[in-house]
């Protein structure tokens, strides 16, 4: 826009605000079907239903004290809000089901040097 | 005595080529800014990693005579990739490839607190532009309340490049201020039945959900925002290496080494445009005033959507983690964290809060592109 | 109502500025076949290193307006590296850093195996020239048939930059698909006792032939055939900074954080170079029939050579080992080792096979350097 | 060669493929001949007899399970490769026999920061 | 019969393309020469991580044309970067980032011995001009006595490029030679009684002159000698990254990834500016032979200035640990705790001698400013 | 300087040493000078004392063999050097002394990501 309608600030704002909200509607729309056609939420629904009866969340673990300085909290945040999910540290290794077949499984492993060929 | 004449001389003229010549007061007072910038980064661990280097580079900007910006060289080549736009989209690789959006995706209502807490970027524009800034100046001081440091360097530097130090070194320094600018904004729009509000629990998100996501919002924000593309589709394929479950090395690198070792040609850059002229200027205080502005009203504004939210749903959304819509990830969240439990030992808002956290990201970035379309 | 007026008019402009307002069919149709790759890359487990990050670069090529490969930025910056062939030589580093050359240096013979595995790439240059593509670019899709993905891309940038998109997946797909292509083409033309030839062991590599191959070999290579002196010198750099003993330090380096930072360049950057106008004409389904073709035939032309070499040797060589001549490193080695073992249990083919599979890279480069002599 | 001698694509074909043949068996005489001019494969020679009346080759080792996914089978497979040269686990650490004296060796462990300088 | 001829024409061209018909009797020696460095590199453990790639560098700048430095490319691309001085700045961060300034902190007196071992940079000065070299070369050549590479490097570029190589070869090789070239200098110049001098310990440094030390550092040191801001601002970010406490990340990355890119690229750089015109001239053999001066008397002016300060302190200094001034760190540093152990069993200079030792990088910095304001 | 005052080699020496002692010296006195203004050293300064009956300097410590080559003998040093200033392995804790405040740790071990932001 080489140039611009209005210099009125507070039109600029409004205009402004209401782009991000549209976007940022519109986003939230396509996460609603992205749920909707996801194939694959049948198996969790159940998962979902178990812990209501137990509505109080997880209080927080001991946080892990990471030596290198990197994210501690980090984990510490992701593994609680898996656990508000539902999951148990059982339960999260489900979430990457492993169903590959024999060739596949041979491929990923010598990924690392075959990829790069 | 020729040899004492010649050796008389000779010092002479090392001083005179030296930098001691042609020091100027504005480069005495921003070697000092440099000082404070750092004793602020170190001693009191404001955002270290970007502060630290900023303020290093802010020094070296400000030695004369070192030819940085003119002749060939290591400062020249640093100055290219700043001026050029192209670190900020390299960290937010590393950031999409850090951030977890399992919390907004599984519930995608919190992408409005990302949204409305990005009122402060824009009462912030007014204000700049009602203290006679240009547009686009209002446009990049305006991003400060995004809270998001990238995105502010990216915005900066198209629109009001004469800021970006100024703008680059508010926003860091707010964003580590987070811990205490917020909690009184948020206890004094909300009342004590509010804060106490328990959320329940987020449904669970699928692996389909996490890869989906970031490819279908890359998709959806590029096309409606052009000019910030190449930022979100970044961000989107460093979440997209993550979540993958198939691109744990590539993950790991724009985390870790692509992430450190543009942070450091990133912040050091950005110091380095600190220049006298540039700096020292009434602007200057007015930004970080602006700055300050857009912060206070950014967190406001997330929480006042989370008041309407909590009415809109029947009591079931906490306004308090509208405020940590402003990102700031994931300090802003554990505020909401910190003045929840405060209200009501035991509720814990941490994961509620990360989904306006990461909607802020997002939102910013959206910010942004809309200036750039409309003002660039 | 002049405020709605502007409101109104600001909004139509932002959407005329959109990508939306410039989206083309052939965008929409880019963008889906980036989808499919990616769903090859992260569902089908298809060189998702490389194909990850080749198809997000597709889908992002394909956002109208983005300005990428115009202004100044990150998406030039890559595509400046692409153009100027400068990641696939470090991509060549890391490899030379991860390869084990030993099998090779053991039995020298096996070069003649990774030899005549590279009909696969001259038989798809010659159907390339008889189905109309002029010589360099019949060149460019031949060397799809040699399995290595950097080689490829190098020779494609100088010979036809425009068929980039197409030979790089094609290449990446096809290796990945190794491990059903090679088979069948493997038992048809080899006997069930040729199958159970049992090899003897290797002899012994010393330190001294480890270290002084990648020395010698680059020199000779590279003074035969300079087109590929700078791919293969980084081969052979990396191969002695693995063997040296005394560069641990430049090795680990080379193979992992330089390597996916490069890996995530190179392989963006080429995907960006997907454009509706340069991948959705009927050339590409040709070229992806023909890279197939290159892959039969470079299997069959190492099998056949194997059958060779095991009547002249007394039976002393299993033809199998010869289909790991078209390389991508170790899968085909892998494959041979496990038709091998179908036939004869216990029969362990696989550092048999390893010395075609690392001749085969080094064969593939050879032809690369061949063609860019002659037809370039 | 702005200008090719022929377009016939098979004739491009022969040259082709004769000239990858001339420089790989060129590059496999370079290998012989460094095997011959080695002056460390005495020590190896009587090493490769020892394993010869057990020729059945190694049976592969189990995989080690690599946590950071890089490349456990390409570890199995120089292990293999290793194996069947006739290398033990104690054999393999005489590939690159120490004999350094100590100032080397300070140098050595000195590297890094040394060769930075 | 016309396939014959065209074969016989093909491969004729091949060959006349090819780099054998172009090889001269120089590329040949300076091939030779990349292989005894090697040699040096591998065998020997001269600096191999230098060592090693220069070597290399130097092998692949002899294949006739490659093209390297005419055709865009990986190659070009390393040669910007050295013709520009972009490197030897990020090696300085890395280094600054591994170096511990403590014990010169804590004696601030050893910068002297830091500033009496840099005689022997000028000796040889004095002694290449003697011999006919420009005052700009003499500088250049000069520089191979402050014993550190990056430095050498980077005023080499800037004041004579066309020795580049020889001076960054005789810089690495006597470099690894320092246990063999200062024993007999260090013992013809003192006495038994002096190198049995027992040191006493030093005093306790704070995290405050940690941190203080490379910003003060930094800023005395750019204002004095602007034409080594990049170079000393470099070392004194690293370093506070490393003392800040706060920037660990960024101070590993700096060590590390960073570090050992920059490496493998100034090295293999460095080695391909060697052809075979600008090495293979007498002055080369000049070049060695004054490096070998400038050890030899910056090693003898730090023990001198060692004897003095022994007898200024009252026999509290050990002359011995003048010699670790040439830098070298931490060789020159062992050297004396070596020669000293073997005068007095149990006499641990170790950590005084570090003192000297990082004064002398400073200090060969230093030489090099003033170099370049003088002479450039 | 364009054109060079002199060019008799050993003036030009002469100025260059004399320049290079005085930014050295500068240097030293500059770090005299943190040393006098440094608000910390009062607490180190009785730790000093204590040391001085014993001013047999530290054996060195058996050198610590590190698998991945990197600087352990730098690491030695580091550890002689900082013995040798009268710290045990307690004392050179408080060398970087923790007084920070709640918040601020939080800040801290959140800085990771938060600092990228
Ligand atoms: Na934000
Ligand atoms: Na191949
Ligand atoms: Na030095």
């Amino acid at each position: 826009m080489s140039e611009p309608v209005t210099t009125n600030p507070f039109v600029i704002m409004l205009i402004n605000m209401t782009v991000v909200f549209i976007v940022l509607i519109a986003l939230g729309l396509v996460i609603n079907l992205i749920h909707a056609i996801d194939p694959t939420k049948e198996k969790a629904a159940p998962q979902k239903e178990a812990p209501a009866p137990a509505p109080t969340p997880a209080a927080p673990a001991p946080e892990p004290v990471s030596a290198d300085g990197v994210s501690p909290e980090v984990i510490a945040v992701i593994a609680a809000a898996l656990a508000s999910y539902g999951y148990g540290p059982a339960a999260i290794r489900a979430v990457r089901p492993i169903e590959r077949d024999g060739w596949k499984n041979a491929g990923r492993s010598f990924g690392v040097q075959r990829t790069l060929e | 005595m020729e040899i004492i004449n010649a050796f008389v001389i000779s010092l002479q003229a090392v001083w005179a080529d030296s930098g001691f010549s042609a020091f100027t007061m504005g480069n005495a007072i921003m070697i000092l800014v440099g000082l404070v910038l750092l004793y602020l980064a170190i001693a009191k661990e404001y955002e270290p990693l970007l502060l630290g280097p900023i303020a290093f580079g802010c020094i070296l900007a400000n030695f004369p005579r070192t030819g940085f910006l003119e002749d060939p060289g290591l400062m020249l080549a640093i100055h290219y990739g700043i001026a050029n736009e192209i670190f900020p989209p390299l960290i937010f690789l590393g950031i999409g490839a850090m951030t977890d959006f399992g919390p907004l995706i599984a519930r995608p209502s919190t992408l409005l607190l990302g949204a409305a807490a990005q009122i402060g970027v824009f009462v912030s524009l007014v204000g700049a532009m009602m203290l006679g800034f240009t547009e686009k100046e209002a446009g990049a001081i305006g991003i400060i309340g995004g809270a998001d440091g990238p995105t502010a360097i990216y915005l900066s530097i198209q629109m009001a490049p004469h800021l970006l130090g100024a703008i680059a070194v508010a926003a860091y320094s707010y964003m580590s201020l987070v811990p205490l600018i917020q909690p009184p904004v948020m206890k004094l729009l909300t009342t004590q039945k509010e804060r106490e509000v328990v959320m329940e629990q987020m449904r669970t998100v699928t692996k389909f959900e996490r890869i989906c996501f970031p490819i279908v919002s890359a998709i959806l924000i590029s096309l409606l925002l052009p000019p910030i593309a190449s930022l979100l589709g970044m961000l989107m394929l460093g979440n997209l290496f993550r979540e993958s479950g198939v691109m744990d090395r590539l993950s790991d690198t724009a985390q870790n080494s692509l992430c450190n070792i543009v942070t450091i040609f990133l912040a050091t850059g950005t110091g380095m445009t600190m220049s006298a002229e540039s700096f020292l200027v009434p602007q200057t205080l007015l930004i970080i005033f602006l700055g300050l502005v857009a912060f206070i009203f950014g967190t406001a504004g997330g929480v006042i959507f989370g008041k309407i939210m909590c009415r809109a749903t029947g009591w079931k959304v906490n306004p308090l983690i509208g405020s940590a819509g402003v990102s700031a990830v994931p300090m802003a969240a554990r505020v909401s964290q910190v003045v929840g439990m405060k209200a009501k030992p035991g509720n814990y808002l941490l994961m509620h809060a990360m989904g306006p956290n990461v909607a802020g990201v997002i939102g910013t970035a959206v910010a942004a592109g809309t200036m750039l379309a409309m003002l660039k």
